[in-house]
């Protein structure tokens, strides 16, 4: 059961993303939503490379052998450094959206459709 | 230094050029402005040089392998892996090379038209930067055989879209525009990104070769297929997801615009990579097949009929090209749905043919079609047609490029689009009459919603006094007609050498399988 | 911000910069490297514009310079991966060489040695100059936006 | 299959260059019957006007008709389609990863019933 927190923090803090990106209407807080999201795949990720005891993978003055999945650890750094792009990215979109629109609400930010 | 040399390294150096450019087109346009358009085109033009090596070496020597740090280049499997694919691995099979090529010959009409018409625009080396880093992210999708490097390329390929949607800022709705991609491209690689952690946790693989023939298909497995599909389908642009389409491509400068329309290409390839080599081998494929058929018809037919209502010329094309992706996943579709039965070698391969013939028709004559709005509008300084008017008077050269990819669109021969829309009309007739029908008529409609454009931009009485456009952009544009006029008049061309090289390839995972995990020999 | 606020800063920066190159110099032996190390580089930068006036901290820290390591980086890192095109791309043509970082490691359980892993550090140094100088200009211009420029982005 | 070769498709046959043959035959037919036609018409006369009751032809600037009006016909016949499809389209980011995430579900319901064998 204890083994199994991880994954459960992980459904908790994608369904709260999920929530913040469907219902929320300020623009900044659905990037939050999408940073949560992105927590919880990173979260995911390295617990599916822990291994009972396992300490991390780096040969120096290593106590013993037993030693977690390093792989899934350089897919989150990947998988990190994609999202402070994108959060960084998304993040100017909305200051420039404030700048010409004066508003961040979702419902109004949408002088495109049909 | 010889040719064998290129021809080995070709699927990594396809990748370093735009991206060694993409990094050098900063510091280059520090200097000089002029130095930089010429790095820029020579970058570009020695890519697609490259793009047709690896059609040259796919097509001599079968699928090709190539694996990042090794030694020698195409160990895929060392003898002290345990029979373990290692390393970032390239598998560059037809499909992969052929989607390749139209990518690099789209960005090279989209780069050398972007010269004149982002000519007074302010911040041009980050342009060219990020063109170069889209490129890089499309042709990486395509010839990668490692899904974590598949996410990895998704997501350069979205991040520099959606910085160049948002170039031309346009009182803030670009931006808007470049926000919603952002967003909606963010968490559907996030989704695709929690898919490759499942199969990780289950196979302790991220090769696709490797996956495909471990693949169980228990429940996990049906998730992750759901995720994979669902989300490339989403990125591919299929209703009704495709509430980005109008507004990305809308919005964009006229050369990404052309430029989008294979970067939804390489998430369609992601779409049958996925359903094919990875779950093809033990999925139901005629679920499979049905889905996409499903989002083929709706795309195809709800893509046509907003477009006919649009008064903004950039989202009336836009709306034409979720339109045109139906029929690309109509046809694949049928192909999937028929696969491993006797009804495949009838007509499922043809479908499949069509469908994939389909994909470099529309990236040339949409490509084209949106480099003449892009031109339209650089001379008209508006994107709505109802103050448009008379543009024939001065523009005649766009005007006939326009009309070239007007007709080829709509499929009137001896243009492209009637190849492959036959194609898909008869072998889809022989699936389902109806599906078949409902095609024709979405022809017929995008007959007329280009009629509307022709008459309401280019006909008419006089109302501006414009010129043609700079050279640049004629050149970008005659780019794509050539290959429009040379796969309308000869099109068993494209069909020996691309096409149907290209759906064998994707019918037969078994073959890309044993080229991965056979060691590279 | 307040006097001792600005000394504080002006007195951790320095060691700011130190630590994070520490990082990205060991990126092949602990956990770390260049993207870490330069993201600590790059919160040192953000110490400083947060700690003063946004017309001192033009003067202090250019934005031009700051993009120019960007593409320097990006180069110096892509060049790292060519240099093995002999072999193969990303070929690390350095490692067990004798050469620079090219000392041959022990198996197993070890001290760590810095003048080890071939092309892996000089890369991890391409990718650190190139955070530094990326995650640098993404503080500044948005600071900017609170700070000294039009003041309406709240 | 050679380049030039004719294009065959599961049910037919599709060769272009024999069509554009065929094409060029007829438009230099027609030239033909064209060129045998009444040959006295003169260009800017009163033959050229179009007749309205009467009143003299109105400007073209105003006989243009502007892209908002074409095919005005086919979507009021099919308003109750289009209103719908308008209601859909509502431009707010949050629908937009809604529609995506209602599709993802409805997928992985479809998967479990349908795609277990």
């Amino acid at each position: 059961m204890l083994l199994n927190l991880p994954f459960i923090t992980v459904v908790i803090i994608m369904a709260l993303g999920l929530y913040a990106m469907l219902f929320k209407r300020n623009l900044i807080k659905i990037v939050i939503g999408l940073s949560l999201i992105e927590s919880g795949v990173n979260l995911f990720l390295v617990s599916l490379g822990y291994r009972n005891g396992g300490i991390a993978p780096i040969y120096t003055n290593a106590p013993s052998t037993n030693m977690v999945l390093p792989t899934p650890q350089a897919l989150t750094l990947t998988s990190i450094v994609i999202g402070v792009a994108t959060t960084a990215m998304l993040l100017s979109f909305c200051m420039v959206i404030y700048r010409h629109y004066g508003t961040l609400d979702s419902r109004k930010v949408r002088r495109l459709r049909e | 230094m010889s040719w064998d040399y290129f021809l080995n390294h070709s699927p990594a150096l396809i990748i370093v050029i735009p991206l060694l450019a993409a990094f050098a087109t900063p510091l280059i346009g520090r200097f000089s402005r002029k130095a930089m358009y010429i790095w820029i085109t020579a970058s570009l033009a020695l890519t697609e040089i490259f793009s047709i090596i690896l059609l040259y070496g796919v097509h001599t020597g079968g699928t090709m392998v190539y694996v990042m740090g090794a030694n020698p280049y195409n160990l895929s499997v060392p003898p002290d892996s345990g029979g373990i694919p290692v390393r970032i691995i390239l598998t560059v099979d037809s499909f992969g090379a052929f989607m390749a090529f139209t990518a690099s010959t789209v960005a090279l009409a989209g780069g050398i038209y972007s010269i004149a018409c982002e000519h007074s625009q302010t911040g041009q080396e980050k342009y060219y930067a990020l063109l170069l880093l889209m490129l890089v992210g499309m042709l990486g999708m395509v010839l990668t055989g490692d899904l974590f490097n598949f996410f990895v390329f998704l997501e350069i390929n979205s991040l520099a879209s959606a910085a160049l949607v948002s170039y031309r800022i346009d009182k803030g709705v670009a931006v808007e525009a470049a926000f919603k991609y952002a967003i909606i491209s963010s968490i559907g690689a996030l989704a695709f990104l929690f898919g490759v952690g499942i199969l990780y946790g289950e196979y302790d693989a991220l090769n696709m070769a490797m996956i495909a023939q471990r693949m169980k298909f228990t429940d996990l497995d049906k998730i992750v297929m759901a995720l994979f599909t669902v989300t490339l389908a989403m990125k591919a642009g299929a209703i009704p997801m495709h509430y980005w389409v109008p507004d990305g491509y809308g919005k964009a400068p006229g050369g990404i615009s052309a430029m989008l329309v294979t970067a939804s290409q390489a998430s369609l390839y992601g779409v049958f990579r996925v359903s094919f080599t990875v779950f093809g081998l033990s999925a139901n494929t005629l679920t499979l097949g049905w889905f996409l058929i499903i989002l083929g018809v709706l795309s195809m037919f709800v893509g046509v009929t907003m477009a006919l209502i649009q008064h903004d010329i950039k989202r009336l094309m836009a709306y034409h090209a979720i339109s045109q992706t139906g029929y690309m996943l109509l046809g694949v579709g049928v192909g999937l749905a028929t696969l491993g039965t006797a009804a495949f070698n009838q007509y499922g391969l043809a479908a499949m043919e069509g469908g994939i013939f389909h994909i470099i028709n529309h990236a040339m004559y949409k490509g084209l079609l949106f480099l003449t709005a892009g031109a339209v509008i650089y001379r008209v300084g508006t994107s709505d047609l109802n103050k448009m008017g008379g543009l024939a008077h001065g523009m005649k050269y766009t005007t006939i490029f326009f009309m070239i990819g007007a007709l080829s669109i709509a499929g009137i021969p001896p243009f492209n689009g009637f190849a492959s829309k036959l194609l898909i009309y008869e072998s889809v007739y022989q699936f389902n009459p109806l599906l078949s029908i409902i095609a024709m008529i979405v022809s017929i409609l995008t007959l007329a919603s280009f009629v509307k454009v022709f008459h309401s931009a280019f006909m008419g009485p006089k109302i501006y006094d414009v010129k043609e456009v700079p050279k640049s952009m004629l050149i970008g544009m005659c780019i794509l007609t050539f290959f429009i006029i040379l796969f309308g008049l000869f099109p068993n061309i494209a069909m020996t050498y691309l096409v149907g090289p290209a759906a064998k390839a994707l019918a037969n995972p078994l073959e890309y399988i044993a080229r991965v995990l056979g060691g590279g020999a | 911000m307040s006097k001792i606020v600005r000394t504080q800063a002006s007195f951790l920066y320095t060691f700011i910069l130190i630590f994070g190159f520490y990082i990205v110099a060991h990126g092949h032996l602990t956990p770390g490297g260049g993207f870490q190390g330069g993201a600590v580089i790059a919160t040192g930068i953000a110490l400083v514009v947060v700690a003063y006036k946004f017309d001192e901290i033009k003067r202090r820290i250019k934005k031009t310079s700051l993009t120019a390591a960007e593409g320097i980086g990006l180069l110096s890192f892509i060049i790292a991966g060519i240099s093995g095109i002999g072999v193969s791309f990303f070929y690390n043509w350095l490692a067990n060489s004798g050469l620079l970082f090219g000392e041959s490691v022990p198996y197993g359980i070890n001290p760590g040695y810095l003048n080890t892993a071939g092309t892996l550090p000089i890369m991890n140094l391409a990718v650190g100059i190139e955070v530094l100088g990326g995650l640098g200009v993404i503080v500044l211009y948005m600071l900017h936006f609170v700070k000294g420029g039009e003041g309406n982005a709240a | 299959m050679s380049w030039w070769n004719t294009f065959t498709t599961p049910s037919g046959f599709w060769n272009p260059l024999v069509w554009v043959l065929i094409f060029l035959i007829l438009v230099l037919l027609s030239y033909l019957i064209w060129k045998r036609g009444e040959s006295s018409y003169k260009k800017g006369g009163m033959q050229t006007d179009p007749f309205l009751s009467g009143y003299g032809p109105e400007s073209k600037e105003a006989l243009h008709v502007r892209a908002g009006n074409i095919y005005w016909g086919f979507a009021s016949a099919l308003k109750n389609y289009y209103s719908l499809l308008r209601k859909i389209h509502t431009g707010i980011v949050n629908d937009y990863v809604g529609w995506y995430i209602g599709i993802l579900a409805m997928m992985l319901f479809i998967y479990f019933l349908w795609g277990g064998f």
